[in-house]
């Protein structure tokens, strides 16, 4: 077994075997299942990533059967990021998940809520990284739709882990949402094979896909993905769900969920169809300043914590879109579209100190609610002199979605805004700007809240430092990446906007 | 012999300055209580040793000098003649009336603070003297007028508080004007200029227009009114006759013998002397002719004798800003106006020291002692306000004469308006030392709060009285000394005893019957007003310009400056509940949010989608 | 010890850096109870960061230059760079955060959160460094960005309703004003191709003159995003809402760190992006000095009608920094170092003020101008150490504020703008009007009797903490140092001469 | 030939109309349970159609998960809703709100 | 116009059917019977489709994808009929609405004015 199949098959069965063992539901299984995910991506990410910052691209078939009929791997560097990422995410999540349920040792699984909730979150989320490892190194269409549709049910059901009424309305309505979204990809799919014989995407890439019905294919996936990944005006369903469902799960759920569907739309876009369409692209860009000023104004009206931090993803997906025309700031003409590198790697980088940052204060919110057992803003008064890593854990959060220095999002904005600013694109310069100035706003009407001391005598319960840990070092993380942005950046490269030509 | 002189140029300022940092520390601050009246004494010293010196090749040369290079800008510190009779008329008033304030001031509560400020006020007074440079001179000045309002505001009576106000406005106002003229001068020179050549060189290229603001006239007007604040010359004399009378008497006395001197001796330093300035020289003339005049006048009109000697000082202020003013017109008259003007300066410091020392002797009269005392009192007195008058065979009379004479070298139509001018002068100045001395006697009890306990006058004998007697004894025979205590150029011949006494003598008995006849014909039982029945009534309020001034400021509408920040937030909460509002629109819209978007959008956008597909397929 | 290996390690600016940034995170880490251990970690940071800017002093003073450059992605890049300018400007931070730690963990003992308050005090004091020595508009950026946030728990730190009031004012203002800042820097890397910094500017002539309106907007964003922090005038808000923090923190705000940072960030802007003779072809160097003029009299206007203490000193902030950003924008070496030095003069005034302010506040409990009647009977060095700083704020010799003003006054006469000297009187005169009335009511009002010592229990050695009194008289021994010592070459006179000298202003 | 072709034809067409149909219906019954019974009908009415494309083996697939599997789903959460219904007359079984 | 043609005519017709009806129909069970629906219509579109170009030879491609779908189909159903069930069991109600009487008071309510 060369390397590179040894990393992707640990990335992809690691957790599917680690579900498997969870499945047992002792906790010594959860504790087994958890360690052996973690592991086994962490490793797999890990290896990956070397393994492509050195070779470039990496494939992997799967038994050795190749096209149409075998199942092939492929990695390159958005690919190893992503999985980087999720990697990291993922770890923490489960660390924090040890806890957040409860002792597991001492759990009654059978008569506890929270006992149940442990036992079906932890096989669930482990099923959920490996569909999630899976899209990333997905090299043909229907593996895509596969993997998404056990990432959609996957999530949906870690949703409906929270009892309330609303928790289960949400996730009832993001089961719907996902399953319409992936059949309205699955259509797409069919309508390519129908055109080019293949599913492939280095096949479909080479065929340059073009004509009304690859058009119509593109608009039915990106619709379906769209729906998935909440892009505004489809992101109706997110808050509810991401705020209702526990902690761990919307930590999940908003930081690396969401981007299993947003790396199929950049795949698709730009790898396969060579991007599409210049007016595709404004109207991607332009749905994602939408969803930045819609997302960030109804997070700063919110009236409870972890609904701000859901409507800031909402916010937040937006800035990954405004990639999309940023990143052909030459318009499409000719065979050869020159791609901004700093578009993409500002993109990219956006999205990577998201989903580090968006779990972190997920993670926090959760200690803040788990101490004073309620979500109102107005409920966590005071709660930054008693969980003080928790409350910095958040700020931190914050100062990387904000795009403050240290953050890689600092980073990531500066590039933005350098490619809109050479482009002379003031719509998007103007856009990134005050997105990043809203975000400041919610994330410090949190910080407000926490940090009154008038009411801070309320009933605390104490939170396990393993969870306040979990949040602080994935807050920590996303905050310092800035600092070296240049190792995502080569890594990036390895393959870049467009890797098959 | 040259090192000690240079230590003692050191610790002229800093010695003072030394005693004063004493106050910082709560187990020195006795020390420094006990060494602060004689802190003048090395001051002293170096204007005494220095008198000793051989003089010096030329005029203006340093006696000695000592550079500080690290020290602030880079310090020169020297003293020449006109610093070394300056040194030493200051430093005798200094320590005349700190053994004075020691006995005043002997159950003052508040003494501590008080000899807090006159050692600091001392450091500045001293160093301005032996400042060599531009920015010395600035530094220590400042020191001197910032300090003295401790000084001035010590009874911290309403008035006290009031005079201090007016004191502290001006000499910010003076502060300001003068350093607007010294970044004239410094601008032209591009730097720190030296007193002497270098400042002179700078004065050429000023009035050559080579300046980067104004050309040499409008900055010698701004240096000689900034100066002229602290010298009290017309207008801006407002705070002279507010700050004296509620000053404890020592502080008066230093005031006005001593600090308004800098003010002269600032226009003697910073001034062109070859550099002829026309017009500010006419300005300094007219102001200091009216200044002269309206002091004798305003003067007469008060009932405080402290008031009446700070008007006093205020005309005799103005003979000083016309005898500057011949100096900046008239290069050629420069070695003559110089002596003359240091002349004055020491006998009128020596003679207004004493003078105001008289009062504070008469208030520590006890009642029970009578009349000898103040008889005693009275007679010492009258000594230094015959100089003052010019009296021949007096200090003053030597001063004025050495004018006269000066003037006589040049000549012209100035000369003949002032030949006339001057004696009438010297009638008012007699005036007003026969109703000073009348609103003497008049004054029976101590007018400083905080030291109204009763002092024996047995105790307070010693101490009181040996500074008041030095004092007038150096101003009544100041025609002994004060030829040695100036130097005087070899082109220059200091006019005899014997000369002009006649017509010296009349202005002086002219007043002396004047004052005798209101005297005589007074209608008040006490007979001590005199004042003339027509001018019983009449009065100019102390401060005189000041009460219209003030006037006109209550008047302004000023601008409400709370008024105007608490409309801007007015206006800005109501933005805010206009925001609020429509942000609870936004959260209406947003709470359908869920279903308007779910469900009527995702149709739409599915249909159309659905259209397009079913189009596509039929093409 | 011989130090002359160390004298020569190029990474010495990121141990300047570090001195503060590791003490700082790992105090964040520290129990609230474990006061002993967090002292310690601040001190020796502290006193580590004094030691290294004395090496670095001692090495640029004979020449030497330090770089240090850590990739971030590529064609960006953290730059930090010892110069002369950025040591004057460490050296303050550097010297003032000494005595400000000390002072600070007197002034809060016993209080709450002190853990997350020394970790940010420190972090704060790490950006400022950072953006002192940052080699490049990025990396100044990045740190001046990174100040914004570290400042933040500290403003808000007393958790009251108008603290957490004051810190959003802060934020809105300083991280608007940043957003612009952010926008303007990365326009300046798409126009002029670098993002270096450069005695004389990396901004080609001919270029503004063929692109004269898009370079105006460049040097407009970047002035707001600068002008902000340095408090000029229409955005200045922030500064005098801001003063309810604790006094060490306004120490901090006022003459450390941030308003620093917003007027070393015009000097960069001025000097070393477009360059002097450039911003004035522009005209935008003289509108930088007439904004800086009228907020010097504007903010002193303001000054004169408040009574609480710390808000008359945050006004005279607000006038004084502007004399910064006057001095730095005329067209005249002397204004430069009269600009230059009132960076540190006005530092070491200001600080001074607030740590006596707090002191007042700390044993008296008096906040309000009309309550401190007698004030220095009761607290004479805390009074003689005000009265240091007050008259230097009205700019009267010997003190340090006497001598910007006298650069300032000789470099606009130099640069042919006689209309700043009216300036400078005015605000002598407005500064004059609010410094004194505070002084005659401390020194001739009665004090309140109950605050004779020892009123309560043995009377104490020194009027107060001597942790408190000791750095208050250090600052103020500096301000009158700085003034009277102003022409020994070690004074931040002659470092600034020194700067002109060495060319990399 | 052409009579098998139209006879094809004609089979796939009334297939693809009874698909349609059926769909048509099922999603626009008020009834629940009659709704199940004609998703049943148009599982087994699918596997016909894959016959016709040429896919046996979905058909099987078809008929035994689309249509069977996935009916006893839907029957047995019609007869968990039944009951409820049937104690809470809060579920309705048939009108949307 | 071929039976091909036909099957593809009828799959789109399906989706769009149940389309509509996901997005109309309130009641959960008929929301899963339309994605079921569309599932169906997708189906006959990849199996139909792609064969008319060269309807003689099988394509195992769409064959084996669409077997899969059918699989993943029956899991999503059985995921999708379970939590509609909790839903009903949680809210009261078949549709995806919450009623108040059953919810915890909403964190989300504004403010009272004051």
């Amino acid at each position: 077994m060369t390397g590179a199949e040894l990393w992707t098959t640990a990335a992809v069965f690691g957790p599917l075997l680690a579900s498997l063992v969870a499945l047992g539901g002792r906790p010594a299984a959860l504790k087994a299942g958890l360690l052996l995910g973690s592991v086994t991506t962490l490793a797999g990410s890990l290896g990956l990533w070397l393994q492509v910052l050195q070779h470039g691209p990496v494939r992997h078939l799967l038994g050795g059967w190749g096209a149409p009929l075998g199942i092939e791997l492929w990695a390159d560097g958005f690919s190893v990021v992503m999985l980087a990422v999720t990697a990291l995410v993922g770890a923490a999540v489960s660390l924090y998940s040890l806890s957040y349920f409860g002792d597991l040792s001492t759990l009654d699984a059978e008569t506890s809520p929270a006992g149940r909730a442990a036992r079906y979150f932890v096989p669930l989320w482990l099923l959920l990284w490996s569909a999630l490892n899976g899209i990333y190194l997905s090299a043909d269409l229907f593996n895509l739709y596969v993997t998404l549709e056990i990432l959609g049910l996957a999530a949906a059901a870690l949703v409906t882990l929270a009892v309330t009424p609303r928790a289960t309305v949400a996730g009832m309505r993001y089961l719907i949402v996902s399953l319409v979204g992936s059949m309205l990809f699955l259509l797409g799919v069919a309508l390519l094979y129908t055109e080019f014989g293949t599913l492939a995407l280095e096949e479909l890439s080479a065929a340059a896909p073009g004509g009304p019905m690859a058009a119509t294919s593109l608009a039915l996936m990106t619709v379906g993905m769209a729906a998935k990944t909440a892009l505004f005006p489809l992101h109706a369903w997110l808050p509810p769900a991401h705020a209702g469902a526990p902690a761990p799960a919307s930590a999940l759920l908003s930081a690396v969920v969401v981007k299993g569907s947003f790396f199929i739309l950049v795949r698709l876009w730009f790898a396969v169809y060579g991007g599409g369409s210049e007016a595709g692209l404004v109207l991607m860009g332009g749905l994602g300043a939408a969803a930045i000023l819609w997302g960030s104004v109804l997070a700063l009206r919110q009236r409870s914590l972890k609904r701000v931090i859901a409507y800031s993803t909402v916010a937040q997906l937006g800035y990954m879109f405004v990639m999309f025309p940023l990143l052909a700031p030459e318009g499409l003409g000719g065979p050869d579209p020159r791609w901004s590198d700093d578009a993409w790697i500002g993109g990219i980088l956006l999205a990577v100190s998201h989903a580090l940052a968006k779990a972190s204060m997920f993670m926090a919110a959760g200690n803040m609610s788990y101490a004073v057992a309620r979500d109102g803003l107005r409920d966590i008064s005071g709660v930054a002199h008693r969980l003080p890593m928790s409350f910095l854990a958040f700020g931190l959060g914050g100062l990387s979605l904000a795009g403050l220095p240290p953050s890689a999002g600092f980073v990531g904005k500066w590039l933005l805004l350098r490619e809109a600013l050479s482009a002379g694109g003031w719509f998007w310069v103007a856009i990134i700007t005050v997105g990043g100035l809203l975000t400041i706003a919610y994330v410090l009407k949190v910080l407000r809240h926490a940090l009154d001391r008038e009411a801070s005598d309320g009933d605390f319960r104490p939170v396990p430092r393993r969870m306040e840990w979990a949040a602080l070092l994935l807050a920590l993380a996303s905050a310092s990446l800035g600092v070296r942005a240049t190792e995502v950046f080569q890594v990036l490269l390895q393959g870049g906007v467009q890797p098959w030509t | 012999m040259e090192g000690l002189l240079s230590v003692l140029l050191v610790l002229t300022w800093s010695f003072p300055l030394f005693v004063a940092l004493l106050w910082t520390s709560a187990r020195l601050r006795g020390a420094g209580l006990q060494l602060a009246p004689f802190a003048a004494l090395p001051g002293l010293l170096l204007a005494l040793l220095a008198g000793g010196l051989p003089a010096p090749p030329e005029v203006g040369a340093p006696m000695t000098e000592v550079t500080l290079p690290l020290l602030f800008t880079g310090v020169d510190l020297v003293l020449d003649g006109t610093g070394r009779s300056f040194l030493l008329f200051t430093s005798i008033l200094w320590l005349a009336g700190g053994l004075f304030a020691r006995a005043y001031h002997a159950t003052d509560v508040r003494r501590g603070r008080f000899f807090l400020f006159f050692s600091l006020t001392l450091a500045g007074n001293l160093g301005l003297i032996v400042a060599g440079d531009m920015l010395a001179f600035y530094l220590f000045f400042a020191l001197m007028t910032f300090a003295a309002y401790g000084l001035v505001v010590h009874a911290a009576s309403t008035e006290a508080l009031r005079a201090g106000k007016v004191y502290i406005v001006m000499a910010i106002v003076g502060e300001v004007l003068l350093l607007a003229g010294l970044f004239s001068l410094g601008g032209t020179f591009g730097g720190n200029p030296a007193f002497g050549a270098q400042l002179e060189s700078t004065w050429v290229d000023l009035a050559a227009g080579e300046g980067p603001t104004f050309g040499g006239a409008a900055v010698a007007l701004l240096l000689a009114s900034g100066l002229g604040v602290k010298a009290g010359l017309i207008p801006l004399h407002l705070w002279l006759p507010l700050a004296h009378p509620v000053a404890p008497t020592a502080a008066s006395a230093l005031l006005s013998g001593a600090m308004i001197k800098a003010g002269l001796l600032g226009w003697m330093r910073v001034l062109p002397a070859e550099t002829p300035l026309p017009e500010a020289s006419t300005v300094l003339l007219v102001t200091g002719a009216l200044a002269a005049l309206y002091g004798v006048v305003a003067g007469i009109l008060q009932d405080d004798p402290k008031t009446v000697l700070a008007y006093s000082s205020v005309s005799q202020m103005g003979y000083m800003a016309m005898g500057t003013g011949l100096l900046v017109a008239h290069p050629e008259l420069a070695p003559w106006a110089g002596v003359a003007l240091m002349l004055y300066a020491v006998h009128h410091g020596i003679a207004k020291g004493a003078l105001f020392l008289s009062v504070g002797l008469a208030d520590r009269v006890p009642r029970g002692d009578g009349d000898r005392a103040r008889w005693w009192i009275l007679g010492g007195t009258t000594l230094p306000a015959l100089a003052l008058a010019g009296l021949p065979l007096t200090s003053g009379a030597l001063a004025k004469n050495t004018l006269k004479e000066g003037l006589g070298e040049m000549g012209g139509t100035t000369y003949s308006v002032l030949e006339v001018y001057l004696p009438l002068a010297a009638l008012g100045t007699t005036l007003l030392m026969a109703r000073f001395l009348a609103t003497l006697w008049r004054r029976r009890e101590a007018a400083d709060p905080g030291t109204r306990a009763f002092l024996p006058f047995s105790y307070g004998t010693g101490t009181l009285v040996a500074p008041w007697a030095a004092l007038v004894l150096l101003g009544a025979g100041g025609m002994a000394w004060l030829p040695i205590s100036v130097d005087v150029p070899a082109n220059v011949a200091l006019p005899g005893p014997g000369a002009e006494v006649l017509v010296g003598l009349l202005p002086v008995l002219v007043g002396a019957a004047v004052g005798w006849v209101v005297w005589s014909r007074s209608r008040d039982p006490d007979r001590r007003g005199l004042l003339p029945e027509g001018l019983a009534g009449a009065r100019v309020p102390a401060g005189d310009l000041l009460v219209p001034v003030e006037a006109v400021l209550r008047w302004l509408p000023l601008p409400n400056q709370e008024e105007w920040v608490e409309s801007l937030e007015r206006r800005g909460r109501r933005g805010r509940a206009r925001m609020r509002l429509a942000a609870r629109q936004l959260d209406r819209l947003a709470a359908r949010d869920v279903e308007t978007v779910n469900g009527t959008l995702l149709g739409v956008i599915l249909v159309a989608l659905g259209a397009g597909l079913v189009l596509l397929l039929m093409g | 010890m011989d130090v002359t290996p160390l004298l020569a390690w190029d990474a010495l600016p990121l141990a300047v850096v570090l001195s503060s940034f590791v003490p700082g995170v790992m105090i964040m880490f520290l129990k609230e109870e474990q006061a002993r251990l967090r002292n310690s970690l601040n001190m020796a940071g502290a006193v580590a960061k004094v030691a290294l800017v004395g090496l670095m002093l001692q090495g640029v003073a004979g020449g030497a230059s330090y770089e240090w450059a850590l990739e971030v992605v590529p064609g960006l890049s953290l730059t930090l760079r010892g110069d002369a300018l950025a040591l004057l400007f460490v050296t303050l931070s550097a010297v003032l955060w000494l005595v400000t730690t000390l002072y600070a963990i007197a002034y809060l003992e016993g209080s709450a959160n002190r853990t997350r308050f020394f970790a940010f005090f420190s972090l704060c004091v790490t950006a400022t460094t950072g953006l002192a020595m940052a080699g490049d508009l990025f990396t100044f950026v990045f740190f001046y960005e990174a100040l914004t946030w570290a400042t933040y728990p500290l403003v808000v730190h007393k958790g009251t309703p108008e603290a957490i009031r004051a810190g959003r004012t802060y934020l809105y203002y300083t991280l608007g004003a940043g957003a612009i800042l952010v926008v303007g820097a990365v326009w300046f890397q798409v126009e002029a191709g670098t993002v270096q910094f450069a005695a004389g500017g990396v901004v080609d002539a001919t270029a503004v003159a063929s692109g004269p309106i898009t370079w105006a907007f460049i040097f407009a964003f970047l002035l707001i995003g600068m002008g902000v922090k340095s408090a000029l005038f229409p955005i200045h808000g922030w500064l005098p809402t801001a003063m309810v923090a604790p006094a060490p923190v306004s120490a901090l705000l006022h003459a450390v760190a941030v308003v620093k940072a917003g007027a070393f960030g015009i000097t960069r802007l001025l000097h070393s992006l477009f360059g002097i003779e450039v911003a004035w072809e522009m005209g935008a160097a003289v509108a930088v000095a007439a904004l800086a003029a009228f907020t010097i009299v504007y903010a002193s206007v303001r000054a004169l009608s408040q009574d609480d203490l710390k808000k008359v000193l945050a006004f005279s902030t607000v006038s004084q920094l502007s004399y910064i950003a006057l001095g730095v924008a005329l067209l005249d070496p002397l204004a430069h170092v009269g600009g230059l030095i009132h960076l540190v003069h006005q530092g070491i005034m200001k600080i001074t003020l607030f740590f006596c302010a707090g002191l007042i506040a700390q044993t008296l409990g008096v906040k309000k101008i009309s309550d401190m009647g007698g004030v220095a009977r009761r607290m004479p060095l805390t009074m003689a150490a005000f009265t240091v700083g007050a008259v230097g704020m009205i700019g009267l010799p010997p003190v340090a504020g006497f001598i910007s003003k006298w650069y300032l006054g000789l470099g606009a006469l130099g640069a042919g703008q006689p209309w700043v000297i009216g300036v400078l009187l005015a605000s002598s005169l407005l500064n004059a009007a609010y410094f004194l009335p505070i002084l005659r009511t401390a020194y001739f009002d009665d004090p309140d009797p109950s605050w004779a010592r020892g009123a309560e229990g043995p009377r104490p050695r020194l009027e107060a903490d001597w942790r408190l009194v000791l750095p208050a008289v250090t600052t103020a021994v500096f301000s009158l140092a700085a003034g009277l010592l102003a022409a020994s070459s070690w004074s931040p006179l002659g470092w600034a001469i020194l700067i002109i000298e060495q060319g990399v202003l | 030939m052409t009579d098998v072709v139209t006879t094809g034809l004609l089979l796939d067409g009334l297939i693809a109309l009874l698909l349609a149909g059926l769909a048509f219906r099922l999603l626009r019954t008020r009834d629940l349970f009659e709704a199940i019974m004609l998703f049943v009908a148009y599982g087994l009415t699918l596997a016909l159609a894959w016959i016709r494309v040429g896919a046996p083996d979905i058909a099987l697939a078809e008929a035994a998960l689309g249509a069977g599997v996935t009916g006893a789903l839907f029957l047995n959460a019609w007869h968990r809703l039944a009951v409820r219904a049937g104690s809470d007359d809060r579920l309705p079984m048939e009108a949307d709100p | 116009m071929t039976s091909l043609d036909l099957y593809v005519w009828a799959g789109v017709v399906v989706f769009l059917l149940a389309l509509h009806a996901v997005v109309t129909r309130a009641h959960l069970l008929w929301k899963v019977l339309a994605i079921n629906l569309m599932g169906t219509g997708v189906f006959l579109i990849l199996l139909a489709a792609p064969a008319r170009r060269d309807p003689m030879v099988a394509d195992p491609l769409p064959q084996g994808m669409v077997l899969t779908g059918i699989v993943v189909a029956v899991a999503a159903t059985a995921l999708a009929l379970g939590m509609a069930l909790r839903v009903m069991a949680r809210t009261g109600s078949p549709f995806l609405t919450v009623d108040p009487e059953t919810e915890e008071p909403d964190p989300d309510a504004p403010e009272p004015p004051r």
